[in-house]
């Protein structure tokens, strides 16, 4: 329907109106929205999650789909929360998908789980991590992956269990320096670890902001290094993450230990860097297929599947937490029986499945705000020029850190 | 004081790219007189084609200029010539249309890449001369000669050559050009041409010190126009200085008060600067009415 | 009013670098006065126009208007004062009809666009270009052009009219109309200055001439009296061969 | 009717080339009127489309935004990338006054109208000394500038985690579950620009407006401020954007710097618009936004999904191909077209 002028409007509506008449009828596939920017600079993993989604409603399908229907994953592009609203109201308003899916960008999700709402639709997010999101208790909004809190406190986490050992510190005497991306992303998660390290008694000697597009950082490494930090923490994107460890290596600032949040787990980091450049990075992020079998059941087949669909492997991991995340939505609706939002929150309490229990070593455990709180981030070390899964231990399948002559 | 000498260096290396970047906004706008808005995108081209020859033909980037800068001469001259060259006394209609190849191009190379962000290794771009506190990282040296270099030749070649006088002249007056015998669209072309050379370079240049993507080319064009009207239009010289000044600028500010605002600050200098020199510091004309003129 | 003098340059002067275009000029221009100020090219004519319409500033002496020292006015604060002029190149407003164009002037003094529409077409009439009053300005003929400027300046209800080489590029018939316009305006009693090469124009205007030659008065009165006045030949047709 | 008609008259005697009147405000104001009507039968033939209604929204919004841009971008000449400065400005003010002290919507549309004019007057006094390319690149430092400090004051605009607007529905609030209420308020605002775009071009205002565009030494001969009048066309101008900004606030019920100030969606688009449509005439920017919108929803829907950034490929495509050969826009080349052929029936 390209418009062009008011008389497109009145042509668009006859289409509308014959579309819209059709019942959900029992053989009629279950669609499900899968809201995620499939145009613009995040194209990448927007269509990575989508991918997630597809393999897990391909699984569901071969044993008879769900609630008696076969499931179909239709693609809704939003890279801007305005672009989120509008698909709603095209996959909810005319297409009445049953529910909705995704979302890579915090600030689509926002936006469009509220039209959702409008519409009493479901709206499941597997991979927006901002915190607000569920805090606000929007009554239709569910997330079954880890979100800001728990990917702070994961890194936390991994710098006084496992880091301040390995450095032959203890956490009261680590130094830490905290650098972020400037945008909701950085800044949620980065406020978050300084409250944990106050909590836990270390030492941030720093914090510091600047602009993911930012054509020099040499600013920051500078004051970073000022700081003589024991460990490094930078929460941002990939531009911003390769530039900052190009331009530590030039300025000779090579602290203890590295820690890169939510990205710098992918080839784009080691085709920036080389083995050389990567090696002893570690990266909390989603959990990878290449995590053991006890800790996350399935991942490998995960993995095969990937690799049998889309003849390549994984492009970023964000793609197996949404394929879980898909998978608990799929369980909760079977178990409420309906797609209906109020039906699916009440039986959440149900859930207790405990860690370890899908392919991302996830667990699912929802509390008030419905956020999964058994749905971790696992810690890769770059080793060899492999990402190799070292945190948590029971994740890491006997893979030690390495690096950090301890 | 290690931390100065320090912030100091990375200013002047941050200035050559800077300066790199703009000479050929400035080329194209001292002579034809059109801001070209999409000049940085034709920056990102040059970094997408030295990635190309380094990932498909296994070329070191370095040596992918062969490739990239005459390729993008070419391509200069063609936008120069359907594109530009009609718009000639339309400046909106050209800030439209340049806007237009930006938004194109940028999408065009998303669309082949799909947004993954390539980056490209070099042995020699890694390399690092350390002297005392002060890092210099070869890369950006190598940015900074060639600005040094280009800057040289551009001003031999306008002062010492008769195509360079032919350039100046119509760059004075077009209409006593055309009486001169001058063919001013053949020099306009080949004006937009080394414009487009120029970023090409600069891409070439640049792609072993940034990670790709379709959007970077935006990070420069704001630099870009920052430098060329601090440094002054049309004049050599003026671009070399500006991106000095503007790389020292966000060095200093950036380090001694907080990275976060380093953009805002040397984005107020620059209207400062705008307002009190409109021609910038050492630019041949005013730049309220550069530009303007009826130049037929 | 309190001074009749309409406009007076007292010890003019303006410097370019070395160049002095204009050097210490003294006249005034009563109120209903016509003068015509000649000189060959480069006398320093255009120059004196911009001091008296403010483009330039003076580097020395004032501009007086009606007793008041303007020198440091900007052209738009002149032009509320009550001084209109043309330009040596025509600046007609090409895409707005030749009524808008006159409208632009009489919105001056009057807000409302029926007032100024009302006036602006009253002053049409006055030069004759009423019946090209909706027509594109870019179309009209270079003379027209010339009488609707002269009509936008004086849609301001101008006092003085300065006339910056108004006749030029007009054939002997236009010539003669615009100089039959001049001369009704100012038997109407507006005060004018005309800025003119062509010495025909200056004598058939048969009022108070004022010759300049490299930027000095070299001759001041009647046409007849200043045109065989011997200075002013030589400025103009060099020295007799010996 | 008026004097105007009169002297009409007098001028309609000539059969010049390209002859071309003005038409009376009554009669624009009855044009507009027309236009209204069919926007209400379009808002009753799709009530229950709230896809559509979405569209008309986003339409009438964009439209009314280009207008308000077209007031000193197209009459005034003053190209400014700038307008998301005083979009934003808007918005803020009133997610601010909500959020914080939870005014009603409507009446935050006059601290906004007031807001984004003040940040106007205060930005472009120093920025109206340049002129045509010089002038925009300035507007765009400006935006960039704005994108900072949105980021930085987190008190005052939520910085870089934004400002979610809680929803209370109800109508002092602006905030409702169905779509038909918002397209009947963007429509509304719609209307307004249009109206005063009208009046603005038959005013004093307007016309010294275009005198600055075509050629400012001969404004100053009659005695026109320049500086004074391009600032009086930019806060009309930038008021009108503001209560947009404010408009669009209560839509979305989300504002952060991206969504506000993002050169390509908000910045560059009011110019996008204006041009397709046709920049300095009152109908052009409408005639733009009522094409370029709805493309741009079907694009993102079809291409954008297939081919990454293949919808902004072609409206960049398309944005060249206008200013090459399109330059009066949509609405500049009809009435070319009507100009030369309406004639020829005349005679």
């Amino acid at each position: 329907m390209i418009g062009t002028t008011r008389r497109t409007f009145v042509a668009a509506v006859i289409a509308a109106i014959a579309a819209g008449g059709t019942a959900a009828a029992q053989d009629d596939p279950i669609r499900i929205g899968a809201i995620n920017p499939y145009s613009g600079q995040l194209a990448l993993y927007g269509t990575e999650v989508t991918r997630g989604y597809e393999l897990a409603a391909d699984q569901l399908n071969a044993n008879g789909g769900l609630l008696g229907s076969q499931v179909e994953v239709v693609r809704g592009n939003a890279a801007s929360p305005q672009e989120g609203i509008a698909v709603v109201e095209r996959l909810a308003g005319r297409d009445d998908v049953d529910a909705f899916i995704g979302t890579y960008l915090s600030a689509v999700s926002g936006a469009a789980s509220e039209a959702a709402l409008n519409y009493n639709k479901l709206y499941w997010d597997t991979n927006a991590i901002a915190a607000g999101l569920t805090e606000r208790g929007l009554p239709n909004f569910v997330r079954s992956g880890p979100y800001a809190t728990t990917f702070a406190d994961a890194s936390v986490e991994l710098v006084i269990d496992a880091l301040a050992q390995e450095l032959g510190k203890d956490p009261s005497e680590l130094r830490v320096w905290l650098e972020h991306e400037e945008s909701v992303y950085g800044t949620s998660i980065s406020e978050r670890q300084e409250a944990q390290f106050e909590d836990a008694g270390v030492e941030v000697v720093g914090v510091g902001s600047h602009d993911y597009r930012s054509i020099d950082l040499t600013d920051s490494v500078l004051r970073a290094k000022d700081a003589d930090p024991d460990v490094f923490i930078q929460t941002g994107y990939v531009p911003d993450g390769n530039l900052l460890l190009r331009t530590m290596r030039d300025q000779d600032f090579d602290p203890n230990a590295i820690v890169f949040v939510g990205t710098g787990d992918t080839a784009e980091t080691l085709q920036a860097m080389g083995e050389k450049g990567v090696e002893g990075l570690l990266v909390v992020s989603y959990p990878r297929p290449g995590i053991s079998e006890e800790f996350g059941p399935g991942s490998g087949a995960y993995l095969e599947a990937y690799r049998e669909k889309y003849g390549s492997d994984p492009v970023a991991p964000q793609g197996m937490a949404a394929y879980v995340g898909f998978q608990i939505m799929a369980e909760a609706v079977e178990k409420a029986g309906s797609f209906d939002p109020a039906e699916v929150t009440a039986i959440l309490g149900e859930f207790d499945e405990p860690q370890g229990t899908y392919a991302t070593g996830f667990g699912a455990r929802f509390d008030e705000n419905k956020q999964n709180v058994l749905a971790y981030p696992t810690v890769i070390q770059w080793q060899g020029g492999e990402p190799v899964t070292v945190f948590p231990e029971e994740a890491a399948g006997g893979s030690k850190m390495t690096g950090f002559g301890g | 004081m290690a931390a100065f000498l320090n912030i100091v260096t990375v200013g002047l290396l941050l200035g050559g790219i800077y300066g790199l970047v703009s000479m050929g906004l400035n080329v194209i706008f001292g002579v034809i007189r059109i801001v070209n808005f999409a000049q940085g995108e034709l920056v990102m081209l040059g970094m997408y084609g030295a990635y190309m020859s380094w990932a498909l033909l296994g070329m070191d980037p370095y040596l992918s200029v062969l490739i990239v800068v005459p390729g993008l001469f070419v391509l200069g001259m063609i936008l120069q010539r359907f594109v530009l060259q009609p718009l000639q006394n339309e400046p909106f209609m050209q800030i439209f249309a340049t806007f237009g190849l930006l938004m194109f191009f940028q999408n065009l190379v998303l669309g082949i890449t799909g947004g993954t962000g390539y980056s490209v290794r070099s042995d020699i771009a890694s390399e690092v001369i350390r002297i005392g506190p002060v890092n210099l990282t070869l890369s950006r040296l190598i940015v900074l000669a060639t600005v040094i270099v280009v800057a040289l030749g551009m001003n031999w070649f306008v002062k010492y050559t008769m195509p360079g006088k032919a350039v100046r002249a119509v760059t004075q007056d077009r209409r006593a050009a055309r009486l001169m015998g001058i063919n001013v669209e053949w020099v306009f072309m080949l004006t937009f041409g080394a414009g487009a050379a120029l970023a090409g370079m600069a891409g070439v240049l640049l792609s072993p010190i940034y990670t790709l993507s379709p959007q970077i080319g935006s990070n420069f064009i704001l630099a870009a126009f920052a430098v060329v009207v601090l440094g002054g239009l049309g004049s050599v010289w003026g671009a070399f200085i500006g991106g000095f000044v503007i790389g020292l600028v966000e060095a200093f500010s950036g380090y001694y008060f907080d990275p976060a605002l380093k953009h805002a600050i040397w984005f107020l200098i620059f209207i400062a600067v705008l307002l009190v020199r409109p021609g910038g510091l050492f630019g041949i004309a005013g730049a309220e009415e550069m530009g303007l003129r009826e130049q037929d | 009013m309190s001074d009749a003098t309409a406009l007076a340059a007292e010890n003019l002067t303006k410097r370019f670098g070395g160049l002095t275009a204009v050097g210490g000029l003294n006249f005034s221009l009563r109120r209903g006065d016509l003068l015509s100020i000649i000189g060959p090219n480069g006398a320093g004519k255009t120059t004196l126009f911009n001091l008296l319409t403010g483009q330039h500033p003076p580097s020395d002496g004032r501009v007086i208007h009606e007793g008041r020292d303007i020198s440091a006015l900007a052209p738009e604060q002149r032009a509320r004062l009550g001084l209109g002029r043309t330009f040596q190149i025509s600046k007609t407003l090409t895409s707005m009809t030749a009524l808008e164009n006159v409208m632009i002037g009489a919105f001056l003094h009057r807000g409302k666009l029926a007032a100024a529409a009302e006036h602006a077409m009253h002053i049409l009439d006055r030069v004759g270009l009423a019946r090209r009053a909706s027509v594109r300005a870019g179309t009209l003929t270079l003379s027209e052009r010339r009488r609707l400027e002269i009509a936008r300046a004086l849609a301001l209800d101008c006092s003085v009219l300065l006339l910056d080489e108004v006749m030029a590029g007009l054939n002997q018939r236009e010539v003669d109309d615009v100089i039959g316009l001049v001369r009704q305006l100012h038997a109407e009693g507006l005060t004018v200055l005309v800025i003119e090469h062509n010495l025909k124009v200056v004598r058939a205007f048969e009022n108070r001439v004022i010759v300049m030659d490299f930027g000095r008065m070299i001759a001041d009165g009647t046409p007849d009296k200043v045109l065989s006045d011997p200075q002013v030949v030589e400025a103009y047709l060099g020295k007799k061969a010996e | 009717m008026s004097k105007i008609e009169a002297t009409e008259l007098g001028g309609r005697r000539t059969t010049g080339k390209g002859d071309r009147h003005i038409t009376s405000l009554a009669t624009e104001l009855l044009r507009i009127a027309g236009l209204a009507g069919l926007f209400a039968i379009a808002l009753v033939v799709l009530r229950d489309d709230p896809f559509l209604l979405n569209i008309l929204a986003y339409t009438c919004l964009f439209g009314g935004l280009a207008t308000s841009w077209n007031i000193i971008g197209g009459f005034g000449g003053q190209f400014s990338l700038g307008h998301g400065v005083f979009f934003a400005a808007g918005a803020y003010t009133t997610a601010n006054l909500y959020f914080h002290f939870g005014i009603s919507p409507w009446l935050t549309l006059i601290p906004a109208v007031v807001v984004a004019s003040a940040v106007a007057l205060a930005v472009s006094w120093p920025t109206f000394r340049l002129k045509g390319p010089f002038f925009a690149i300035a507007t765009l430092a400006l935006n960039e500038v704005a994108f900072v400090l949105a980021n930085y004051f987190d008190g005052l605009t939520g910085g870089p985690r934004g400002m979610m607007l809680p929803f209370r529905a109800g109508f002092e609030n602006m905030v409702f579950t169905s779509k038909l209420p918002y397209a009947i308020i963007m429509i509304g605002f719609l209307l307004v620009t249009l109206v005063t775009a009208a009046i603005v071009l038959r005013s004093r205002l307007g016309y010294y407006l275009q005198a600055v565009r075509l050629d400012e030494d001969a404004a100053r001969s009659v005695g026109i401020g320049v500086l004074r009048v391009k600032l009086m066309g930019m806060a009309v101008s930038a008021g009108l954007t503001g209560v947009g900004g404010s408009l669009f606030a209560m839509y979305i019920r989300y504002v952060d710097p991206p969504t506000l100030l993002s050169i390509q969606d908000v910045g560059v688009r009011f110019l996008l618009i204006s041009l397709i449509g046709g920049v300095g005439t009152l109908y052009g920017p409408l005639a733009g936004a009522l094409l370029i919108v709805p493309l741009e929803f079907q694009l993102r829907a079809t291409l954008g999904s297939a081919l990454p950034g293949g919808n902004l490929m072609v409206l960049g495509a398309l944005l060249v191909i206008f200013a090459l050969f399109m330059r009066k826009g949509l609405v500049g080349t009809v009435s070319d077209i009507w100009d030369r052929y309406g004639r020829r029936r005349d005679e």
